[in-house]
């Protein structure tokens, strides 16, 4: 291996001889500097080759001495991994500073070289002292760079810098003297096994290295400092900071790890988790895109910390898991952040940054906020496709999403820590980041322009834009890597097995290919990619087709299907809608990857790939901005419910929930993780605003499969253990009947208050999306009947409520397209406009509100019989109450739109385009044969239900017979057709020479208004209803959450009031910091 | 007597420049100018440079010098002098550092108190 | 006032942590074994009879390394900071004269003299107390007495430049050679140790103490430099 | 005993220096009192047989440290009251503009 | 096979030809009975056959769209498939109809049919007065389905089944065995639903049938009318025959079923004389309050 100490001499030489070299020209200096960071990466690169082809770790001396007498340096796998990180982002860094450092004076491009070789320094050296030297050379170089192009706030921070720095400083001199005093030496490994550091002395000793490390750390609340330079300084230097910077020191704790005792390791964790929690609800609050990262960093940075001491401390798993995982964070946070830092650069480049130097959040699409009053002057802007697909990327990761490393970082930890029990810890970190993604995701959120408005100039980041994009390229490689090998695969393959991956399912990274393929194909036309999109769907389909067993094919029907029917939906617009077929294909793959999943890491993965996905296409709508936030909010809520059930559920080896262990809440947090994505109520604020604000088509995805996707995960959940391998179910180990029914009154609760809700909206996609959270209420309801009966009823409602909720969907895009609306009393009439429209609506209708032949009824009919057989009387009675509230509703629909008189300014409205009405007269085609062969569809599903519980329903000839009844649904059509084919001809025979009339020609109160098309009955339609019984629908749930998100906004509102820009307040925090951390230790030991 | 030991077992380096330290401190955190917290930390430093010295305060020794005569037995501990030496001049480094950004500070039209420079916080 | 007693309960706790720290390592009986080997071994490994400079330049030579180059960031820091297009020019108050003739005479003549005794410090580091640094600091003292004879005197920074930058590739060379003669980076060795005590003794020593010297010197003067605003 | 009695009247006066140098409004006092200091911590270095260090305590921490906070002083026309709070005028040929 | 289909399409036209006729005499005796009542002469028994025979001569003027014309045609399928559903009487061949096409539960949903229809067909004549009328109606059939379906859910509590030839063959063998003497809290809870369920007073705001030309109908005449009423004679019965066989012990043959039905729909009009009419949102929280609370009381008796 190289010895590192060549390079340490390149790099000072070069440092001592830039002022020669700038004589030539910078151009001729940052040469320099390019050179000897691309020295550093090579050397790294060859390191871990070496190590990775089986080396083992090197020391090198210096002065021909070793370790008591000398400084030794040592390269192991991870020296050679933080080396290479380091010269990575330092690389990206300086490119990202190129102009400014052409600029300013010789002493930046000198600084940076310092800053470079100090971390990879203080990555390298296993001498006490010597850490102490390079932390002092990258600190003081970061102290020049902070200044070196001169901007005014960062001047301010780096004094504020210079004074936390310098007490940490301080502290690791007394500290290393005494540790020197007690150990009697500075080489690391011998102070690990000198016997003199064990003691209460060398304790006080270790305290004081520890406390500087830690204040270099960034540890709340001795952190003001640090958020100051992130905000000011300039961002690629914050990238450094963020990226390289903290990554070594975190290394250097890493180095001292086996030095600290439990006391020592308690602090750690501590204040790593406090730092982290603070961190991001401080971060919650912010308003400057940079300060808001730094937030960020910072917590990252804590989380990394605690769980290197945590590791070690709860024995979570070998060395190799903990620097998997904590590596894992690391690499990730490293990665994005240093990705966006350089990308606030970019922005910062492309003129985005106001006069005053300080950066608005709102910097592309000032819309509705405050903070967008400092960008306000500017001209909007939006970004360019690939600029957001890149930031997008560096956000998800940072966030934890599949596939990035964060998530099976994640993924690991929460399993090793239900492993051992530490379920509050789970809950701290699960918590942190969530409060991370919601920052972080409204930030990402943000940069989508809004569209539809006049056409914006798209904002020119150029070659600003390489470096996030070789961040974000990295972060996925690495990330699809860690899927596939396990998390330490990327490190070291022979490590890969020990850790979960999804080796043995290839399927579920379909929608992650097929999305980026589609992606890079966006440019094409419309129509060509959503054919691809659909054959994409419908390869997928047909490869996967046999390892789909019945419960699964009917769902596949439902989700692979209804996406296809979406994606052909979205040929409705002409035009290449960007972003939008990637998308479908991708959400409705990542349906099929639900289906597909067969261990819980693929369950999991899948299920928050949907999230994601489905995030992005509600994203996608004009104004999603809010809903979609909290759509993803819950989202990712809901999944780490799903994860933490997932992870501590204690399956025996065959996967099932162990017995009696079913009511015990690892269960229960998993079933409350879907039951978030169902839109149960209470959890299900997110849904109508979702659902009403993506695009049209993407509405009906969500709505008629998406939410399917979470009725396969409530049949999953319970037919085994996160994953269905065989249909069995054995009833003796499912809980006690009391969680069932508990979970039919949460249905019957989402069922009725859906439906009301319903009844009181004027927008037509509310009206729809209230609608779709009732009739989930209704499956979840029959779900939790737990026999025959009542599943057969739930598999039924939710074919059905694909059929009906897609059709309603499919038809209201239309209506939409046309009208320009989406307010039911602007609108009036449309029959004559758009018959077929009207047909499938009538028909959806009548299917939904159950009224016979159609097949609703068959619905209604199983969902009574099994509640009544079961004997839940009181469930079936409020059951018929919300069934009736839908007619309300239903009604309401047909009638604001496309009945009563019509609106002047509608007359020239058309027929919906083919794309929609195609897919519809499948759809009524499907239900009108279901509903004359009731059969087709309940066949299979008995045969699913009855192989899982003893058959209590039947089929005798035509005619399904309950235990209670019978309903014989042929017949039923045939006697209907006739009858009404009687009255019909009753009808033909008696008409005689009508006379049509104009639609206005009304008359009423004895008079003819005077603007008869004001009187189209619409607005407020059911007044009275709400007078009767709104007091049942008070969004409690709404103001129960907002009362939440207040609070946490109001606790993270406090938490930054700490930080008042005040350099002396933050070194006054630096100090208490120091003494409460010993105070702390104290009294741990 | 007792006294005694403990008076004999006190490191009589250390303790000022643990006083220095605290001093330094409150210098630091107490006191508004610019560059009166500059002279604290210049002072902060003495003292940790005291503190680190008093490591290889041996009571009776000579300076670590092999000029013929001197017995390596009555030599004191070289290393915390050698650290010193390392510990000195980049407390130097620090204070020319913190004084050129006290001056672009106060040279940009702010004051040269601390508070005044407060605009970046929560 | 608040604020006044947070400060003085915090520094008692601070206290509360260090004093017991202090206590228990009291004063010490002899040195330990680190220390031990370091008197013993210092004359044979590299026949340097100060056994502080043998650590400073040899044994920990790296640090010192590290310790030029924190000085040299700095110097970069604040010469970047204090350039006089950010700083403005220094402008004499008014009312002050230059120095005299006699006055500047003398101080020339003086600061020949310190820089000669600047360098027999660092020359003789490995023999008697004092090194590179306190040389360098010599030296730049010297030039400082320049500059308060001669308030308007510019230092020729071509020359400081070069001589800082050559003198530190020298440092760094020599400690190549260090690898590629002896036993590895900055090892003295790579030159003959000589007799102990002797000036032309102690292998590379006297050398690198010499290339430390004036580039700390040089160091220390443009950070003075700045500090009087004469960067460009 | 005479050597420890030294270092420790150096001491005591160190720390009577030291809070005088705090309290002190005089930035001028302040600077020259805290190289005092230094000179008393190189006084002891060199009572403790650490002759290179007192050396080097000297000639940079009370000789140059002073002489660069002497500059930095006049650098920045700093009042030598530390409570004075007037504003230094910006420099003459300011190109970054007077920013408050 | 095609003559048994024959004989069953045949049996059912003459139950729907029987229960028309009867359920009209119904209305009118019913009308008569209440001029009686106000001290009035009141209208001929068989003015309702007048009625229909005048409006259906009358030459169809107005066209609202397609909609406008299938509303009747859904309001009678739906009276008329909601009696076809329905086993007439107990144990006869004739009037058991198409029952065995659905239990209760269809009869209950089959309902809707009509209403829904009628409702569309209406909502397009477009005239502001019709969709207030289906608003309101929608609104308070909301409410008066819950003590109905309590019930309902009462009587298959009961009998343990929801095929209404069964309960009814558990309900014969005397008074005593007739859901009223069994569960007569049920029965009351049904029969206030029921007062709802036809729109008598006091919940006849619906229609509002004596002030202004008011409800769902309000825009149709002549033959269209003449359907609508039609309907109103066989949904009637329809109704009534299903009350008669939850709850009063079904009919073992149609003098029987004459007698309970024309006592059930009496009772109807007696209570619909003696109180004043309601808003719409009273009647809502009226059928949601004690009728309901009635509704469940009747529920738990079933269960004990």
């Amino acid at each position: 291996m190289v010895n590192p100490l060549y390079l340490f001499a390149a790099s000072l030489a070069a440092a001592f001889l830039l002022p020669l070299v700038d004589k030539l020209g910078r151009r001729a200096s940052l040469a320099l500097v390019y050179l000897v960071g691309l020295a550093w990466l090579a050397a790294a690169v060859s390191w871990l080759l070496a190590l990775v082809q089986g080396g083992v770790a090197q020391d090198f001396g210096t002065a021909g001495f070793m370790a008591p007498l000398a400084i030794v340096l040592r390269v192991g796998l991870l020296e050679a991994a933080g080396v290479l990180a380091v010269a990575a982002v330092g690389l990206l860094s300086a490119a990202a500073m190129h102009a400014s450092l052409r600029q300013a004076p010789a002493g930046g491009a000198m600084a940076f070289l310092m800053l470079l070789m100090g971390l990879c320094g203080v990555i390298l050296t296993r001498d006490l002292f010597n850490l102490f030297v390079f932390l002092e050379i990258s600190a003081i170089a970061t102290y020049s760079l902070i200044g070196f192009d001169d901007r005014r706030p960062a001047l301010r921070s780096a004094f504020k810098y210079m004074l936390a720095g310098g007490i940490a400083s301080a502290l690791y001199l007394i500290g290393v003297i005494y540790v020197y005093r007690f150990g009697d030496t500075l080489n690391l490994d011998l102070a690990i096994r000198a016997p003199g550091l064990a003691g209460a002395a060398g304790n006080a000793a270790l305290f004081f290295l520890l406390a500087a490390l830690l204040v270099e750390l960034k540890p709340f609340p001795a952190n003001g400092w640090a958020l100051d330079v992130y905000q000011t300084a300039h961002p690629g230097l914050a990238a450094m900071l963020s990226g390289a910077s903290a990554t070594a020191l975190l290394l250097a704790l890493w180095k001292l790890l086996p030095l600290f005792g439990t006391a020592h390791l308690v602090i750690i964790a501590g204040s790593g988790l406090a730092t982290f929690l603070a961190g991001n609800l401080a971060g919650a609050r912010q308003r400057y895109t940079r300060r808001m990262l730094g937030y960020s960093s910072v917590a990252q940075i804590g989380l990394a910390m605690a769980v290197l001491a945590l590791g070690t401390l709860f024995k979570l798993g070998s060395e190799l898991f903990l620097l998997a995982v904590a590596g894992g964070f690391v690499l990730n946070h490293l990665l994005a952040k240093t990705g966006l830092f350089l990308l606030s650069a970019a922005f910062e480049q492309a003129g985005l940054t106001d006069a005053a130097g300080v950066d608005g959040v709102d910097v592309v699409d000032t819309v509705d906020d405050a903070a967008g009053a400092s960008a306000a002057a500017q001209p909007a802007r939006r970004l360019s496709p690939l600029a957001l697909a890149v930031a997008g990327g560096l956000v998800l990761a940072l966030v934890g999403l599949p596939p990035f490393p964060g998530f099976w970082a994640k993924w690991q930890l929460v399993q090793a820590l239900a492993d051992r029990s530490r379920w509050w810890l789970i809950g701290l970190i699960l918590g942190g980041s969530l409060v991370e993604a919601f920052y972080m995701l409204r930030w990402l959120g943000r940069l989508v322009a809004a569209r539809g408005a006049a056409p914006v100039p798209t904002l020119r980041l150029g070659a600003g834009l390489l470096g996030p994009a070789v961040a974000a390229v990295a972060l996925a490689g690495l990330g699809v890597l860690s899927g596939v090998f396990g998390l330490t695969g990327a490190l070291d393959p022979k490590a890969g097995s020990t850790l979960a991956s999804l080796a043995g399912e290839p399927w579920l990274w379909a929608p992650w290919a097929v999305a980026a393929v589609l992606f890079l194909l966006d440019w094409l036309p419309g129509w060509l990619k959503g054919l691809l999109a659909l054959g994409a769907v419908a390869a997928f389909a047909w490869l996967v087709q046999d390892r789909l067993d019945g419960l699964r094919q009917i769902f596949a029907i439902m989700l692979l299907g209804g996406g296809g029917l979406f994606i052909v939906a979205a040929l409705r617009k002409p035009g290449s809608r960007g972003g939008l077929h990637p998308l479908l294909a991708m959400v409705t793959l990542s349906l099929g990857a639900v289906l597909l999943a067969e261990t819980r890491l693929g369950f999991f993965f899948a299920w928050e790939t949907m999230t994601l996905s489905s995030w992005l296409l509600v994203r996608r709508g004009q104004a999603s901005r809010q809903p979609a936030l909290s759509y993803i909010v819950f989202g990712l809520g809901g999944a780490f419910l799903l994860m933490v059930g997932l992870a501590a559920g204690g399956f025996d080896s065959a996967g099932a929930w162990p017995s009696g262990a079913l009511a015990s809440w690892p269960f229960l947090l998993a079933l409350v993780g879907i039951l978030v994505k169902a839109g149960a109520l209470g959890l299900h604020v997110w849904l109508p605003g979702a659902y009403a604000e993506a695009d049209d088509e993407s509405s009906g995805l969500l709505s008629a499969s998406l939410s399917k996707a979470a009725v396969f995960g409530l049949f999953a959940l319970v037919l085994s253990r996160g994953i269905p391998g065989s249909l069995s179910i054995s009833l003796g180990a499912i809980g006690g009947p009391w969680l069932w029914r508990a979970l039919g009154w949460v249905g019957l609760a989402t069922a009725l208050a859906g439906a009301l809700y319903a009844v009181w909206q004027e927008d037509i996609k509310k009206t729809l999306a209230w609608s779709s959270m009732g009739q989930i209420g209704y499956i979840i309801l029959a779900f939790a009947l737990m026999d025959q009966a009542g599943w057969t009823a739930s598999l039924y409602l939710a074919f059905n409520h694909f059929l009906y909720k897609s059709m309603l969907f499919l038809a209201v895009a239309g209506v939409i397209q046309r009208v320009g609306t989406r307010n039911m009393y602007e609108m009036g009439g449309l029959i004559k406009k758009m018959p077929v429209s009207f047909l499938t609506v009538l028909m959806a209708i009548i299917a939904l509100s159950g009224v016979p032949p159609l097949t609703g009824f068959g619905g209604k009919w199983l969902l009574y019989s099994s509640l009544i057989a079961k004997g839940w009387y009181l469930e079936a009675a409020v059951a018929f109450f919300a069934s009736g509230v839908a007619f309300l509703y239903l009604y309401r629909l047909i009638h604001s739109i496309f009945l009563g008189q019509p609106k002047l300014n509608q007359s020239g409205v058309r027929e919906a385009p083919l794309a929609l009405i195609a897919p519809q007269l499948l759809l009524m085609g499907v239900l009108m044969a279901l509903s004359v062969f009731p059969k087709l569809l309940l066949d299979p599903i008995l045969e699913i239900t009855s192989r899982v519980f003893p058959p209590t329903l039947g089929f005798s000839g035509d005619a399904l017979v309950s235990p209670l009844g019978y309903w014989n649904g042929t017949l039923t059509m045939i006697v209907t057709g006739g009858v009404f084919a009687l009255c019909l001809l009753w009808l033909v025979i008696n008409l005689r020479n009508s006379q049509g009339v104009r639609q206005f020609n009304i008359v009423f109160a004895g008079e003819r208004p005077l603007r008869p098309e004001t009187t189209h009955y619409a607005w407020r339609f059911f007044e009275p209803y709400r007078q009767a019984v709104g007091g049942l629908v008070r969004s409690r749930a709404e103001r129960f959450w907002v009362l939440v998100g207040g609070g946490v906004s109001a606790v993270g509102g406090a938490l930054r009031r700490l930080y008042t820009g005040n350099g002396q307040t933050y070194a006054l925090h630096v100090v208490m910091y120091v003494v409460v951390l010993y105070l702390v230790m104290g009294v741990v030991l | 007597m007792k006294l005694a030991a403990i008076l004999v077992h006190l490191n009589p380096v250390a303790i000022p420049g643990a006083l220095l330290i605290l001093i330094g401190l409150w210098g630091i955190l107490a006191r508004q100018n610019l560059f009166k917290i500059a002279v604290a930390f210049s002072i902060l430093g003495t003292g940790v440079n005291l503190v680190i010295l008093s490591v290889g305060y041996i009571r009776g020794r000579t300076a670590p010098i092999l000029d013929g005569e001197a017995a390596v037995a009555s030599m004191t501990d070289p290393v915390p002098q050698a650290l010193v030496l390392t510990a000195i001049v980049i407390g130097l480094a620090v204070t020319a550092l913190l004084l050129s950004y006290a001056v672009r500070l106060r040279s940009g039209g702010g004051g040269s108190s601390i508070e005044v420079h407060g605009d970046e916080k929560w | 006032m608040m604020r006044r007693y947070l400060v003085g309960l915090i520094l008692i706790g601070l206290a509360f942590a260090l004093f017991p720290l202090l206590r228990q390592a009291g004063v010490a009986e002899a040195p330990g074994p680190l220390a031990s080997a370091y008197l013993e071994n210092s004359a044979d490994d590299f026949g340097a009879a100060n056994v502080v400079t043998a650590i400073v330049v040899s044994y920990r030579g790296f640090d010192t390394l590290g310790e030029v180059a924190v000085l040299f960031a700095a110097t970069a820091g604040v010469g970047t900071l204090l350039t006089r297009r950010r700083l403005g020019k220094a402008v004499p108050p008014p009312g002050r004269q230059g120095g005299t003739e006699v006055l500047e005479t003398a101080s020339r003549l003086l600061a020949g003299l310190l820089i000669m005794f600047g360098a027999y410090i660092f020359i003789h580091g490995h023999l008697t107390p004092g090194g590179g640094f306190q040389g360098g600091v010599v030296v730049a003292v010297a030039l400082l007495l320049g500059l308060l004879a001669k308030p308007d005197a510019q230092v020729s920074h071509r020359v400081m430049t070069t001589l800082e930058s050559l003198s530190g590739a020298v440092y760094v060379g020599l400690g190549l050679l260090g690898i590629v003669l002896a036993g590895g980076f900055l090892d003295p060795r790579a030159l003959p140790l000589g007799v102990v005590g002797q000036l032309f003794s102690a292998g590379s020593i006297p050398l690198i103490y010499s290339m430390i010297g004036l580039k700390v010197g040089a160091e220390l003067s443009g950070i003075i430099d700045a500090l009087k605003g004469d960067r460009s | 005993m005479m050597l420890e009695i030294a270092i420790i009247v150096a001491g005591v006066l160190m720390v009577g220096i030291a809070i005088a140098t705090i309290l002190t409004r005089s930035l001028l006092v302040s600077v020259i009192m805290s190289g005092g200091v230094s000179l008393l911590a190189s006084l002891v270095f060199l009572l403790m047989g650490a002759p290179d260090v007192a050396m080097t305590e000297a000639v940079i921490g009370s000789g140059l440290t002073t002489v660069v906070f002497l500059y930095a002083l006049s650098r920045a026309k700093q009042p030598d009251d530390e409570d004075a709070a007037a504003l230094a005028s910006p420099p003459g040929d300011d190109t970054d503009g007077g920013q408050p | 096979m095609i003559t048994a289909i024959l004989t069953r399409v045949g049996y059912a036209l003459v139950s729907l030809f029987v229960i028309t006729n009867y359920g009209l005499l119904l209305i009118g005796s019913m009308a008569r009975i209440s001029a009686k009542v106000q001290g009035r002469v009141g209208q001929p028994v068989w003015q309702p056959y007048l009625d229909i025979i005048k409006s259906t001569a009358k030459r169809n003027s107005i066209s609202h769209g397609v909609m406008f014309y299938l509303g009747p045609v859904f309001r009678l399928a739906g009276g008329v498939g909601t009696y076809l559903f329905i086993p007439a009487v107990f144990g006869s061949a004739l009037f058991r109809n198409f029952s065995d096409s659905g239990d209760l539960l269809l009869v209950m949903y089959f309902i809707f049919f009509g209403q829904l229809g009628m409702a569309l067909g209406a909502s397009e004549g477009g005239h502001p007065y019709s969709a207030i009328g289906v608003s309101r109606g929608l609104a308070q059939m909301t409410a008066f389905e819950v003590p109905f379906a309590l019930s309902v859910i009462a009587v298959a509590i009961q009998y343990k089944t929801l095929d209404i030839t069964a309960i009814v063959a558990a309900q014969q063998g005397g008074f005593l065995h007739w859901t009223v003497a069994t569960n007569p809290v049920a029965v009351v809870a049904a029969l206030i639903a029921f007062l709802g369920m036809s729109m008598h007073n006091p919940f006849s705001v619906v229609i509002a049938p004596q002030e202004i030309p008011i409800g769902p109908p309000t825009e149709y005449q002549s033959n269209l009318l003449g359907m609508l009423q039609t309907n109103r004679a066989i949904f009637n019965g329809a109704k009534l025959v299903l009350y008669m066989n939850l709850f009063f012990g079904g009919a073992t043959s149609l003098p029987v079923m004459v007698i309970k039905t024309f006592l059930i729909y009496f009772i109807n009009v007696f209570v619909g004389q003696a109180f004043p009419r309601l808003r719409v949102d009273q009647s809502i929280r009226f059928f949601l309050g004690a009728p309901t609370v009635i509704g469940v009381a009747g529920v738990i008796i079933a269960l004990l």
